[in-house]
């Protein structure tokens, strides 16, 4: 199969599976909380009925405000497309490597917070400077997670990274298992979960991204949610491409080794929806100003692996 | 020979300051004089893409007579020469408009076209004498624009601290040069270059010319007078100041560091890395705090600097171990972002000057709403604000993605001290970045979202159309340098080759910009931002057919409270409280004290936050008190009697004269 | 004696026959002319020393590319000082500070100081020379004392008493010079003649002839200004006419080269302390002290005489450092600052004669207010400071490029200093040129153009010093060693 | 005895005579010693004139007897008189310690002359020794004295060291020149303490404006 198609294929997938992605989360927290929880498509039917009610938009909301969640949408959206999920798309992975990813993650969040600013509502700059604080940590966490992996790797296309992974006897690297704790933790942080932020609450104190999406109702609404989850599976198949990216189809693969690899894929992703979900209950939430603790701690573990790196490279 | 080309062209500049001195009280005179230097400055950007590929030098019987001056365009002085002239045109024509609401108009024109000649001119300097006149020739200009509003005291102040810092380097860079040059009384680069300079000496030249390029580039802690002296004068110098000056005082570093001193050893790229990376984090920080857009705008010119420096000393690193690919790498990233920063950072500049035009308002917190008043001005904010927080597929991301692609490559360093310096260094980089997201978030969305705070913000109109179309030009040039980055990299690669023996590969459309090989780490802003572009598109029209297109307009949900007060809006302090909170408390000792009025008491509570400038604290006022104490101890000196005087000339003379008798 | 010394005769006797016509001329207006007129052809006739340049002694006189320098520079300042003097006389005559008698003394007193400076530049004597100078600083005296003012005559006094104990050591200085020669040069008029004593120069007693530089250096130091036998200097600046404080700053030159000359004939010598070091030792002193002192000023006339100070520790400072640079800069330096500062005190005199005061208190914004002063008086300050394009920041570019290379403390010594003033004078710019307008609004009368000559004299060496000139400072500086 | 050891001799008459200057503590002793010193002076340039066979130094030894031996004391006596200057010398440091410094000083010159030593006939740096101590106590003496009076008398003291060294110096042209130069000054200052009428010291023209001018305040 062609390197485009596959590409196209990986797209339209991630888009499709996003709020499959959620909706499992959701269940499986509910199954754990002894609760029977909704379907797993739940997620499809918001977003449908979302898109079916007419949209709310404030008299002091600028074009900024509609425009927003088109463009997040967008923006995540390439950046889920270029993390290989079942196979080795190079269609597009000469343009962009992991930081142009982060990059662009980064300007859904820019806009975002722009949005949350734009009715002008205490809610909206609440949320929009948290997420920021959030955003300051986090990224040079994400940078020396990166640059532990292209010392590993000598890379930082996810591509390579996969590849080599995939083919060199590595075993279990104590710099990859920190870079992969790291990791976790910062998505985490990124999607706004618990301990970090409640995506279930509305209650102001505590949120960050719901606060700032407020104020959005209708279609708008729908594409920020579906932006959410697909954040969500960026995460997941990033990590599940980085750290296990056993089963993922070779270039120009035949379709039964791209079949494997999607078999492959929805059983990461499930495993990573449960590991999510009992992390979530097994934890509270944590207060605000600890959360730059929290993140400060996957730096220190992207710090720590690439000092070790270093070490065992100079003597 | 177009060194002579350029050199009339900066004749014609002085020519046209000389005639605004005559007619500038002359209503007419502003768009005339303007307009000609603008074009002066396209003949100049012209001349200087023209050389890169193609050096040409010229001495004039001029300056010290026996050298003469000497004048030489070569690949790198030709790169800077571009950005100097293009940030030039852009003023001069953002000025056409805007200079038309200048208070003092004589204050003004005459000294902007000399500035850009004087800028130009360090530039093309190709002996120490001619460099050390034309620069402080530039700094002479600019404060006489810092101080052009002289009925503030601050803006006196602040020309004043200027005017001390400049001077204090240009004497750093007077013992540079003469260390450089030695004994012998031949200043011309070409000597100097061929007689090079002991490594022992190296350290301190290096530190010298960090000194002298540092204090006038706004490297901290010398960046002191840079917030105060940037914002002061007229919006459009300003940005002259941040967006080319510095670049100008950069292009002195390089030319010292990297063309003049030849081989620099790997420890004393350490140094440049750190201060770069401090720099940047502490100017984000120090911009974050503020609520006056111009001094964040300046505050941010040091971020920005900090970050090329870094740039600069990770090629040193790389060159002083032959890795001349990556060194090569890290100086196009370095030389790329000089030209980004002068591109947006105008940009932001001209956007704050608009609005301060449109409400007279520099405050943050007395603006708001203003993208209802002035949607174009916005959008190009916006677009500048996003270019500098390094978003894809802009510029900044671009040049600042080169960066971190050059630190990537320390790991083939052999020395273990580089190799645990980069990598922190580069979180410094990122941890800088995403302050700077947030700062501008906080800059734009206090300033432009929201609901307006003040009636001169409700009351604000659009500005005219030349301001207008200057923004838009700038931020043209922000997408198209990030969606097509290979463009402006291969013209870097001649100053790159000189100053590097190596270069990045060449870049052709629409192939991705390459750092080190096509097989390595790649990036191509165009299929970015197409691929935004697409997803967008489908996203649009999948919601335009199948959702639900009506939209109600109605008031913003106010959780039951009628009528919101404007001041409930989150403002600049309190929206960077949270990372106050987290950074400043130990930077700037940076304190809330909560005043509760007494139950029952309808007094309003305060919030109280308080800022310590360490710099300041620690460095600057010390200097300041110390010169009062000791001047005001020795004053007496000027009150005795003439029988203390005698005294004082007899002592002298019995102290030489025993010192002559005990001398061995 | 040769008539090729003609020019030089001319310069010492018109300004001796003015000033025994003035003494006869009861009205002053006539007089003014007169000196004015006096001062133009004594500068003329400077300028025909060029005809002779370097022709040996001749008696008394004689003539060589040092002293021509300091001869022309002084008679053009001269000049242009008694173009100043007209305008200003008139303006004290109206307030009534000056009687038409005053004057007739004054301008006598002026011609006789322009004819012994002269003097003092050409003799081939040190006696003479020394003669010569007591001669200027008496006649400086009684000049600063004509407003008898209660601060005038302070001032004077002050100038009086420690000038003549400065003239006294340096008479001793003078008979020590001659002790020491005496037995290398011979007995008589030889051992006192420049040209017999720098043919011998380098064979003197070492420990003698330190002595006798010590007391040179104090007593002539005395007259230049240098830290701490300065102490005169701001009084007699602030206190007396502004056209003395302008013919002061050639006083100081004058004296500066009677250390130079002495330094010429001990700089060989293997001195006990070499001379270049007392030089730089008092020089950078009066640097950093001059710097530290311009920021308690409150009155404008003090402030710039501070500044005289500092300059004139940078130029001893430039001698004593040695060397072809640092003595070309030393000279352009002191030319520079010769034609600066009697420039700047030029537009002094405008601004208190507008404002009627000289505090800084009662004058400020004067670009706004007064535009064409105000920004003569921006320009020349800025040219004082030693900025670009002027010719003082060549002259220090190169003092600060062979101190560096001399010995770096140094250089960071003055470059403090440097720093120190700079930061005083843009305050002083910030006081009197800029911000609101203060004190009184009075009309500016009377033309700034010797002004802009002067600046564009400066202006011009500060773009394009040219060839003779360079060719023929190099010599000075070859000779100065 | 030798020529020279009388030139000698005299010439540390004078030293001794700065001494006793320095000793006095009221006006009248102080100017009757300086009139001493001077006639030492002049005997001293008079027999130095016919040592070196040099008449036209009598003229200076006939100045130095008319100027600073008659005129000049007399006028000072008229000046305590008239001006009703009180009698008594005030002085900053005590007798006992100026001496002392003056025998400091008068090592001083002594030492560095020994150093010079070699090249200068050797009584001819012992005089200029004495003519240098005489010109240190002569500024020695200004420094530690308040009146006006005993200045004026401290700078003559002074002068009288140079017109030694100047005689004491074999064939030194102008000595006659200089010296009628030079009292040319002492003259200036004396006529000055009486225009301005300066009762005590001359540290100001007005002792009132002591404290209202001095530089600036």
């Amino acid at each position: 199969m062609s390197d485009l198609t596959v590409q196209v294929l990986q797209a339209i997938l991630a888009l499709g599976l996003a709020p499959l992605l959620t909706g499992m989360v959701r269940k499986t927290k509910a199954k754990l909380q002894r609760r029977r929880g909704a379907s797993i498509f739940q997620p499809y039917r918001d977003i449908a009925r979302l898109m079916r009610k007419e949209a709310v938009v404030s008299h002091d909301a600028s074009w900024i405000f509609t425009a927003a969640p088109t463009f997040i949408l967008a923006a995540t959206w390439v950046a889920a497309a270029l993390v290989p999920m079942f196979a080795f798309a190079s269609g597009l992975s000469s343009a962009a490597d992991f930081i142009v990813m982060i990059g662009l993650l980064a300007s859904a969040r820019f806009a975002l917070a722009l949005a949350g600013l734009d009715i002008g509502t205490s809610f909206g700059g609440l949320g929009s400077s948290r997420e920021m604080l959030f955003a300051t940590v986090a990224e040079p966490a994400i940078l020396i997670l990166i640059f532990a992996l292209s010392l590993i790797c000598g890379t930082t296309r996810l591509l390579d990274i996969a590849a080599f992974i995939q083919t060199a006897q590595i075993g279990p690297h104590i710099s990859l298992l920190l870079a992969f704790a790291g990791l976790a933790m910062l998505a985490v942080v990124e999607n706004g979960r618990i301990p970090v932020d409640n995506p279930a609450t509305h209650l102001e104190l505590t949120m960050v991204h719901e606060a700032m999406v407020l104020e959005y109702s209708g279609r708008h609404l729908a594409q920020i949610e579906l932006a959410a989850s697909l954040k969500l599976l960026f995460y997941v198949s990033l990590l599940s491409a980085v750290f296990l990216p056993w089963g993922l189809a070779p270039a120009g693969a035949s379709f039964a080794l791209i079949g494997l690899g999607l078999a492959l894929y929805f059983v990461k992703l499930a495993g990573a929806a449960m590991l999510l979900a009992t992390f979530e209950i097994s934890i509270a939430k944590m207060r605000v100003f600890r959360v730059p603790q929290f993140t400060g701690v996957a730096l220190m573990l992207g710090l720590l692996a690439v000092i070790l790196l270093l070490v065992s490279r100079s003597f | 020979m177009l060194i002579s080309a350029a050199l009339i062209c900066q004749t014609v500049l002085v020519g046209i300051a000389g005639f605004a001195i005559s007619v500038s009280a002359k209503r007419w005179a502003n768009g005339i004089i303007y307009g000609a230097a603008a074009l002066v400055c396209l003949t100049g950007l012209g001349i200087a893409l023209a050389s890169i590929s193609a050096p040409s030098a010229l001495t004039l019987p001029l300056g010290l007579p026996w050298i003469g001056m000497h004048f030489r365009i070569d690949a790198l002085s030709a790169v800077f020469a571009a950005v100097v002239n293009l940030g030039g045109a852009a003023a001069c024509v953002f000025a056409i408009g805007y200079g038309r609401h200048e208070q003092f108009p004589q204050r003004v024109l005459p000294f902007v076209p000399a500035f850009l000649a004087a800028m130009n001119l360090v530039v093309l300097a190709d002996d120490a004498f001619t460099f050390l006149l034309s620069w402080e020739c530039m700094s002479l200009l600019s404060w006489a624009l810092v101080v052009s509003h002289d009925r503030t005291n601050e803006n006196l102040r602040a020309g004043l601290i200027y005017m001390a810092m400049a001077g204090l380097g240009t004497l750093a860079l007077f013992a540079t040069f003469a260390l450089l040059t030695g004994p012998g009384a031949d200043f011309t680069f070409a000597a100097i270059r061929s007689h090079g300079i002991s490594p022992a000496l190296s350290g301190v030249v290096l530190g010298l010319a960090l000194l002298g390029a540092g204090s006038k580039a706004g490297l901290f802690p010398l960046h002191a007078w840079l917030p105060l002296a940037h914002p002061a004068a007229p919006s459009h110098v300003s940005a002259l100041m941040s967006g080319v000056m510095t670049k100008v005082a950069v292009y002195g570093f390089v030319r010292i560091v990297f063309d003049l001193m030849g081989p620099v050893d790997w420890r004393l790229s350490i140094v440049v890395i750190v201060i770069g990376a401090v720099t940047a984090l502490l100017g984000v920080l120090y911009a974050l705090m503020q609520h006056d857009l111009k001094r964040l705008l300046a505050y941010h010119t040091v971020e920005n600097i900090g970050i090329i420096f870094v740039g600069l000393g990770l090629a040193l690193a790389f060159r002083s171990s032959g890795l001349i690919a990556a060194a090569a790498l890290a100086f196009t990233a370095a030389l790329f972002h000089v030209f980004n920063h002068s591109l947006f950072k105008s940009l932001l500049f001209f956007g704050a000057s608009a609005i301060q035009n449109a409400t007279g308002e520099r405050d943050m917190d007395r603006l708001g709403g203003l993208i209802h008043a002035m949607p174009q001005t916005a959008f190009a904010f916006l677009i500048g604000a996003a270019a500098i927080s390094a978003l894809p597929p802009l510029n900044g991301f671009a040049s600042e993605w080169m960066v971190f692609q050059a630190a990537f490559q320390s790991a083939a360093l052999p020395q273990w001290g580089l190799r645990l310096i980069i990598p922190a260094a580069a979180a410094v980089l990122a941890l800088s970045a995403a302050l700077a997201a947030a700062c501008f978030v906080k800059a734009f969305g206090i300033t432009f979202l929201g609901r307006a705070r003040s009636d001169a913000s409700s009351s604000a109109k659009e500005v005219d159309r030349t301001s207008r179309f200057a923004m838009f030009a700038l931020a043209a040039g922000c997408g198209v340098a990030g969606i097509a980055p290979g463009l402006f990299t291969n013209l870097l690669r001649p100053a790159s080759q000189m100053l590097t023996q190596a270069a990045t590969p060449f870049a052709t459309l629409p192939a991705p910009l390459t750092p080190i090989a096509a097989s390595h780490n790649t990036y191509n802003g165009l299929v970015v931002a197409l691929g935004i572009a697409i997803a967008a598109g489908l996203i649009a029209a999948v919601v335009k057919a199948f959702a639900n297109r009506r939209t109600r307009r109605s008031d913003t949900w106010d959780c039951g409270h009628p009528e919101i007060n404007v001041h409930a809006q989150y403002t600049a302090g309190s929206f960077a409280q949270p990372i106050r909170r987290v950074y400043a408390a130990f930077v700037f000792r940076a304190r809330e004290t909560v005043q509760l009025p007494p139950p029952c008491d309808l007094a309003p509570a305060r919030l109280e936050t308080s800022l310590i400038d360490p710099v300041w604290k620690l460095l600057y006022a010390p200097v300041g008190r110390s010169i009062s104490v000791v001047s005001g101890r020795l004053n007496p000196f000027q009150h005795l009697t003439i029988r203390y005087y005698l005294g004082i000339v007899f002592v002298t003379l019995v102290v030489l004269l025993t010192v002559l008798a005990i001398w061995p | 004696m040769n008539w090729l010394l003609l020019p030089a005769a001319l310069v010492l006797l018109l300004p001796l026959a003015a000033a025994f016509l003035l003494t006869l001329i009861p009205s002053y207006r006539i007089g003014a002319w007169l000196n004015i007129i006096a001062s133009g052809c004594t500068f003329l006739a400077s300028l025909g020393l060029l005809s002779v340049r370097a022709t040996g002694p001749h008696g008394l006189l004689f003539v060589d590319d040092l002293n021509i320098a300091f001869a022309i520079i002084t008679s053009l300042v001269g000049f242009t000082t008694a173009i100043f003097s007209k305008g200003y006389i008139q303006s004290l005559i109206e307030i009534g500070r000056l009687q038409n008698a005053h004057l007739r003394f004054y301008h006598t007193m002026f011609q006789i100081l322009l004819g012994a400076m002269n003097l003092a530049l050409l003799t081939s004597i040190t006696g003479v020379m020394w003669a010569a100078i007591e001669i200027a600083t008496l006649v400086t005296v009684l000049m600063v004392g004509v407003y008898r003012s209660h601060e005038a005559l302070e001032a004077a006094w002050k100038y009086f008493i420690l000038s003549s104990v400065g003239i006294a050591l340096a008479l001793f200085g003078t008979i020590l010079v001659y002790m020491v020669a005496q037995p290398v040069v011979g007995e008589g008029l030889a051992a006192m003649s420049w040209v017999k004593l720098a043919a011998h120069a380098g064979t003197f007693n070492p420990m003698l002839s330190s002595i006798a530089f010590v007391f040179i250096l104090l007593g002539y130091g005395t007259k230049a200004g240098l830290f701490p036998i300065h102490a005169w200097l701001p009084d007699a600046y602030a206190e007396g006419p502004t056209p003395v404080a302008m013919l002061s700053c050639l006083l100081l030159n004058v004296a500066m080269y009677a250390i130079l000359r002495f330094k010429m004939l001990f700089a060989g010598t293997l001195g006990v302390i070499p001379p270049g070091t007392m030089m730089v030792t008092l020089g950078l002193t009066s640097v950093i002290f001059a710097g530290l002192m311009l920021y308690r000023r409150r009155d404008i006339k003090r402030f710039f005489a501070y500044s005289s100070i500092e300059h004139m520790g940078i130029v001893a400072f430039a001698f004593g450092i040695g060397g072809p640079i640092a003595n070309f800069a030393g000279l352009l330096h002191m030319a520079m600052h010769a034609l600066t500062k009697s420039g700047l005190f030029y537009v002094i005199g405008h601004i208190i004669r507008v404002k009627g005061s000289q505090k800084f208190d009662a004058i400020g914004g004067l670009t706004s207010s007064h535009p064409i002063l105000g920004w003569t008086f921006v320009i020349a300050v800025v040219a004082i400071a030693g900025l670009p394009p002027f010719g003082l920041f060549t002259s220090e570019f190169l003092i600060m490029t062979a101190a560096v290379n001399a010995n770096p403390l140094l250089a960071a010594g003055l470059g403090v200093g440097l720093l120190l003033s700079l930061g005083a004078l843009f305050l002083c710019l910030n006081r009197v040129a800029f911000g609101a307008p203060r004190g009184a609004l009075r009309p500016d009368e009377g033309s700034l153009l010797p002004v802009m000559i002067h600046l564009a004299i400066v202006l011009a060496f500060g773009l394009f010093i040219p060839g003779e000139v360079t060719a023929w400072f190099q010599h000075v500086a070859r000779m100065l060693g | 005895m030798g020529p020279f050891d009388i030139a000698h001799f005299l010439a540390g008459l004078v030293v001794l005579l700065s001494f006793a200057l320095l000793y006095q503590d009221r006006l009248p002793p102080l100017i009757n010693t300086f009139a001493a010193q001077s006639l030492v002076l002049a005997l001293s340039v008079a027999w130095q004139a016919q040592a070196q066979h040099a008449p036209h130094l009598l003229i200076t030894a006939g100045i130095e007897f008319c100027f600073k031996t008659i005129v000049i004391p007399l006028v000072l006596t008229w000046t305590i008189r008239n001006l009703k200057i009180h009698r008594t010398v005030e002085i900053v440091v005590s007798v006992g310690p100026t001496i002392i410094a003056g025998i400091a000083l008068v090592g001083l010159s002594m030492g560095l002359m020994l150093r010079a030593g070699a090249g200068i006939g050797n009584l001819a740096h012992q005089d200029m020794a004495f003519a240098l101590s005489v010109v240190l106590l002569g500024l020695l003496m200004m420094v530690t004295r308040r009146n006006a009076v005993s200045q004026v008398i401290g700078f003559m003291s002074i002068e009288n060291g140079l017109v030694l060294a100047a005689t004491g110096a074999r064939g030194m042209p102008f000595v006659v020149e200089t010296c009628v130069a030079f009292s040319v000054l002492v003259v200036l200052i004396v006529i000055g303490i009486f225009l301005f009428r300066i009762r005590e010291r001359f540290d100001s023209v007005d002792v009132a404006l002591i404290d209202s001018f001095r530089g600036e305040r």
